[in-house]
């Protein structure tokens, strides 16, 4: 695979509102760094994570998108990660089967007091993104086009 | 490259009026100032808003004004809904005009006429009211019968106080569903007011308004011994290309946009009850 | 009349690549498609393609214009790929009377020029048919499935492909292949053709006659009840022609583009003052009586139906319009 | 069977048990078979068929018809009892409209199939043990009668019959299936070598939807597709994406509820495998959260409204592969 050098990839980070939100606030207060290609989007628990979401931000030109929550047992709503990592877990294996690279989606469990983790799974995962490159495979041409 | 007849122009709304809660009236001029075009009374055109949708309205103002189209357009969806939180100022894209329009030329010339209309079914009407009142003299006593919900909602309320009702020969009726205070005027269904206001059957009757109004008012026409091929109404369906080829406004072997959407009774007679 | 051996059917391919875009129905039976021509492709075995020869002109998405929105401003922009010619071989003879449906659609003042740059840019060159299937009932329509027209007609018999211009571009064509020879089709015997177990359909019952009938008849109800309003009948037919104009933003600009739609499905004539159409009943007759009835009222009679019998191989259900046809025309039984 | 279906059908109307029955319609070929509600005698007896052609699964119509007021009969193969118990329990079929009549399936047929061997104008089929004697417009040919069958029934997961007021033919077994050896297939290949699958496959879309209208698991009143307001309105196969959104999407939807009937498959105009799609859901699920077929229990919690705590984490999909 061609890695280019300049290449900045788009990356959607959908967070749940309760942990990993405040996770990444956090990190934020502590200054720790993270790429700023990182796009947060805030959602209600990590169970509200409509697959559809995660192709949508594909289409709209991320290059990989990563689901943050409460860490298992933890949920605001005391079951909802469990239901997301159930489907979650399908929906990445659907797309690994349809020769979409399984390493542009990931699930991380960050808590509210996790700053630190935070950062080092964005900074973790942008760089295996950037690694990837450009995302191809699930691409709208016409959202793309200037 | 050739002209596509489903690339539209720019145009500029230029004024908004608030006629009733839900209803307002677009000034639309070319990006030139003028006029985007001539056109028939009754015949429509496609209004749209980049990124949310195309809509086909019927043009409210009469041909015989020179300096721009107007529409009157109930917000009741999607695009019109847009239409209505628009800014003069905004330019929209516009096609037209479609449709074959009344026959205010030809089978109305010389005829007493009677106006049908309810709610926003005023918007195509206007246009041949507002005509007919410029050309007077070619047609013979004229009748308006509109009603609507309250007197909140007759849309153009001011435009039919201040010019229509006083004009010579003209005869404005108005009626709205409910009594209410400041209301003195008739109050009823405008099927039963047709009725009541017991018409010479040798006039020609135009119609507009929702379904329901029109099925009862024709009812009352039949039984007062109206002719079938005296009277006109449009049809409103969905529509996407008003060239008569996307599909959705077919009925029979007519398609709304271009053969219609005026049509004689009698010749809804001869199409399938399918609107 | 030219010929050519068709042991050289690749090398006339190649030349007729050369000059343009060149299509050929290639694929298993099934799947067969109009496939742009490259080193090594085969005709397919098939006698027609899944999806019709009206895509080629018609296609299912295209972009009509762009629209880029600042603040209160619109910007038109227009920007359509410019025409390339293009050849289709190997398009059968119902396939090619479509394009004379269609063209009284879409070339109607005012013509739609998207597909009359297509049309002008086209050359089609048709093939005529050997082995039809149970389901072809193009005979029925009168139409020759044995010399089929086009702007070069082409007949393969015996190791011989056979190729007459029928019109200036079609002549044009044939000029530039150098491996053409002069020869003359021998006479086809083809009983085949009145084996077929739908040649004896009869139609006279419809045409833009009998319109409020056909319109009311009892019938409709059986024949709609299991209509699954799916819109596959709709999209391999090579007749039908309604559109849906669709707006999409790309985050940058407003792409405004055409695509097919159908009749059968629920939202087709959905409008916020209410469903003209309101059940699959009235979806499924409005397709019938558009093909049977209304387009022949306003066509001179011409069915809009080819009958290449694709909506007999695809529909989920079959249900179809021979079905339909053979149901509305039969007479009551007293 | 088909005599004693009809005689049963008969008998279900005339004796009051239905107003009613849904079945399938002889058409015009010996293959062209329409479901259909029959309401007299003579319907039966002129136009009620079941014969290696029926492939239909009725239970679909069967959401709409248990609504219509009076009691509906319906003659269920086994793998159309599974989606009738699966509707059954999202509460989509009533079932006490309906009156179920379990009918065995010996495999049932696929015209397209036939024609995939390369047989041209088929006029006729007759079953010879084995094989099947096709009379063509062009002489007689002859083909196993597997080749004939659908993929479905090549890989027939059970002939169960389940939840039917009576039998007509023996009870079955859920039997070993190789159904998943294509999608293991699939699995084993690279992920370049599956995205080139899947686009040669999903190219083909023209989003007709009937795989959508077909299937019994895509009840919605109103798919999201087809909802302007939805944000994700999705008409026309415009690119490739909108290609993989659609069936993505589609097959996520139904994942955990679908019975692996195969009807999308059937009825796919361009003869895309659609239930592969399905099937890789339904082999996760196995290999996942455990063996899980839908429809087979009425009481079973279905795996996507259902978790462990010790579920695999996503991660898992990242991990199990050996291709970077």
């Amino acid at each position: 695979m061609q890695v280019n050098e300049t290449f900045k990839p788009t990356v959607v980070a959908f967070c749940c509102n309760w942990c990993s939100y405040a996770g990444a606030d956090l990190a934020g207060t502590n200054r720790l760094q993270y790429p700023a290609d990182v796009k947060i989007i805030r959602i209600p628990c990590s169970c509200r994570l409509n697959p559809l979401f995660i192709l949508r931000a594909f289409q709209r030109g991320a290059d990989g998108v990563i689901l943050c929550g409460c860490h298992p047992g933890d949920c605001h709503y005391t079951t909802g990660n469990y239901y997301a990592r159930r489907r979650m877990t399908l929906l990445f294996s659907m797309l690994d089967y349809l020769g979409i690279e399984r390493e542009r989606t990931r699930v991380e469990w960050v808590s509210a007091a996790e700053g630190a983790k935070f950062a080092e799974t964005m900074n973790d995962f942008v760089e295996t993104v950037t690694r990837l490159g450009e995302n191809r495979r699930l691409e709208d041409l016409r959202c793309k086009s200037e | 490259m050739r002209h596509d007849p489903l690339i539209p122009m720019l145009a500029q709304v230029t004024d908004i009026r608030q006629d009733t809660p839900d209803v307002k009236t677009l000034r639309v001029v070319g990006l030139d100032g003028k006029k985007p075009f001539l056109h028939i009374p009754g015949q429509c055109a496609m209004l749209s808003i980049p990124g949310i949708g195309e809509a086909l309205f019927s043009i409210t103002s009469s041909p015989t004004n020179e300096d721009y189209l107007e529409f009157s357009i109930k917000k009741c969806g999607c695009v019109t809904d847009w239409l209505h939180a628009m800014e003069p100022g905004q330019q929209v894209t516009l096609r037209g005009p479609y449709g074959n329009g009344f026959p205010v030329d030809t089978d109305f010339a010389g005829k007493d006429l009677v106006f049908v209309a309810g709610g926003i079914g005023l918007a195509p009407l206007r246009s041949v009211i507002n005509y007919v009142r410029h050309y007077r003299d070619r047609y013979g006593k004229v009748d308006i019968v509109y009603g609507s919900r309250s007197k909140a909602d007759l849309v153009d309320y001011q435009e039919i106080l201040d010019e229509w009702s006083k004009e010579d020969g003209i005869s404005v009726h108005l009626t709205i569903d409910n009594p209410q205070p400041d209301w003195d005027g008739h109050v009823g269904f405008v099927p039963n007011y047709v009725k009541e206001l017991a018409f010479d059957t040798g006039r020609t009757v135009v119609m507009c308004g929702p379904p329901i109004m029109i099925k009862f008012t024709l009812a009352g026409l039949m039984e007062q011994g109206f002719p079938r091929d005296q009277i006109y109404t449009t049809l409103e369906l969905r529509m996407k290309c008003a060239l008569g080829r996307c599909g959705r406004c077919n009925i029979g072997d007519k398609y709304v946009c271009k053969d219609g959407p005026v049509f004689r009774l009698d010749q809804l007679d001869q199409l399938p009850d399918e609107y | 009349m030219k010929k050519l051996p068709l042991s050289q059917l690749d090398a006339f391919f190649a030349a007729l690549a050369a000059g343009q875009e060149l299509y050929i129905p290639a694929g298993d039976a099934g799947t067969a498609a109009f496939t742009p021509w490259r080193e090594g492709l085969k005709l397919t075995p098939a006698l027609n393609t899944s999806r019709s020869a009206k895509d080629l002109f018609f296609p299912q998405v295209e972009n009509l214009v762009d629209f880029k929105v600042t603040g209160k401003q619109i910007e038109i922009i227009e920007n359509r790929a410019p025409a390339k010619p293009f050849v289709i071989f190997g398009v059968r003879a119902c396939d090619c009377r479509s394009f004379d449906i269609l063209d009284k659609v879409f070339l109607a003042d005012p013509a739609d020029t998207y597909y009359k740059t297509r049309r002008e840019n086209g050359t089609i060159v048709t093939l005529a048919c050997t082995e039809p299937e149970e389901t072809c009932f193009c005979t029925a329509l009168g139409i020759d499935p044995a010399n089929p027209a086009g702007d070069v007609s082409g007949w393969i018999a015996e190791d011989t492909l056979y190729l007459q211009a029928n019109t200036g571009k079609g002549s044009a064509l044939l000029e530039t292949l150098p491996m053409l020879e002069e020869g003359e089709k021998p006479e086809l015997d083809q009983p085949v053709f009145d084996r077929l177990p739908l040649k004896d359909l009869d139609w006279s019952a419809f045409g833009g006659e009998r319109m409020m009938e056909h319109f009311n008849s009892p019938k409709w109800a059986s024949l709609a009840e299991s209509c699954l309003g799916c819109g596959s009948c709709t999209f391999v037919c090579p007749t039908c022609q309604c559109y849906d104009i669709k707006d999409f933003n790309t985050g940058s600009e407003i792409k405004r583009f055409r695509c097919w739609d159908s009749c059968m499905y629920s939202d087709f004539t959905l409008m916020s003052a209410g469903q003209p159409r309101p059940t699959q009943l009235e979806r499924f007759r409005q397709r019938f009586m558009h093909k049977l009835v209304y387009y022949p009222s306003t066509h001179e009679g011409e069915f809009g139906c080819v009958g290449c019998g694709r909506c007999l191989q695809k529909c989920p259900i079959s249900m179809n319009i021979v079905k339909v046809a053979g149901t509305l025309g039969k007479e009551e039984t007293p | 069977m088909q005599e004693r279906i009809k005689a049963k059908a008969i008998e279900l109307l005339e004796s009051g048990v239905c107003g009613r029955v849904l079945g399938w319609k002889t058409g015009e070929f010996f293959y062209d078979v329409t479901p259909a509600v029959f309401e007299s005698r003579e319907e039966i007896e002129r136009d009620f068929v079941f014969g290696p052609f029926c492939g239909a699964n009725l239970s679909k119509y069967l959401i709409a018809e248990s609504r219509k007021g009076g009691k509906v009969g319906a003659f269920l193969k086994p793998c159309d009892t599974y989606s009738f118990q699966q509707l059954q329990k999202e509460h989509r079929i009533l079932p006490e409209n309906v009156y179920a009549v379990g009918v065995q399936c010996g495999g049932m047929c696929d015209i397209d199939a036939i024609r995939a061997a390369g047989i041209k104008g088929v006029l006729d089929v007759e079953e010879q043990g084995d094989s099947l004697l096709v009379h063509t417009l062009y002489g007689d040919k002859s083909l196993d009668r597997a080749a004939a069958l659908s993929e479905r029934c090549r890989v027939c997961k059970s002939k169960k019959i389940l939840g039917c007021a009576e039998l007509i033919g023996e009870q079955g077994e859920e039997q070993p299936s190789a159904r998943f050896e294509q999608v293991a297939e699939l699995e084993a290949m690279t992920p370049e070598e599956r995205f080139a699958f899947w686009r040669g496959e999903l190219s083909r879309c023209i989003r007709c939807n009937a795989c959508r209208n077909v299937c019994p698991a895509c009840s919605c009143e109103k798919c999201v597709f087809d909802n302007p307001s939805s944000g994700a309105e999705n008409k026309a196969p415009a690119n490739s994406f909108e290609e993989n959104l659609f069936h993505i999407i589609r097959a996520f939807h139904v994942a955990g509820r679908c019975t692996d009937c195969g009807e999308c498959s059937r009825v796919c105009p361009q003869h895309i495998p659609l239930h592969l799609l399905n099937r890789k859901f339904i082999k996760d699920i196995n290999e996942l959260y455990g063996p899980y077929q839908a429809g087979a229990d009425m009481d079973a919690k279905p795996p996507l409204v259902n978790f462990q705590a010790d579920d695999p984490e996503p991660s898992v999909v990242r991990e199990r592969g050996t291709n970077p």
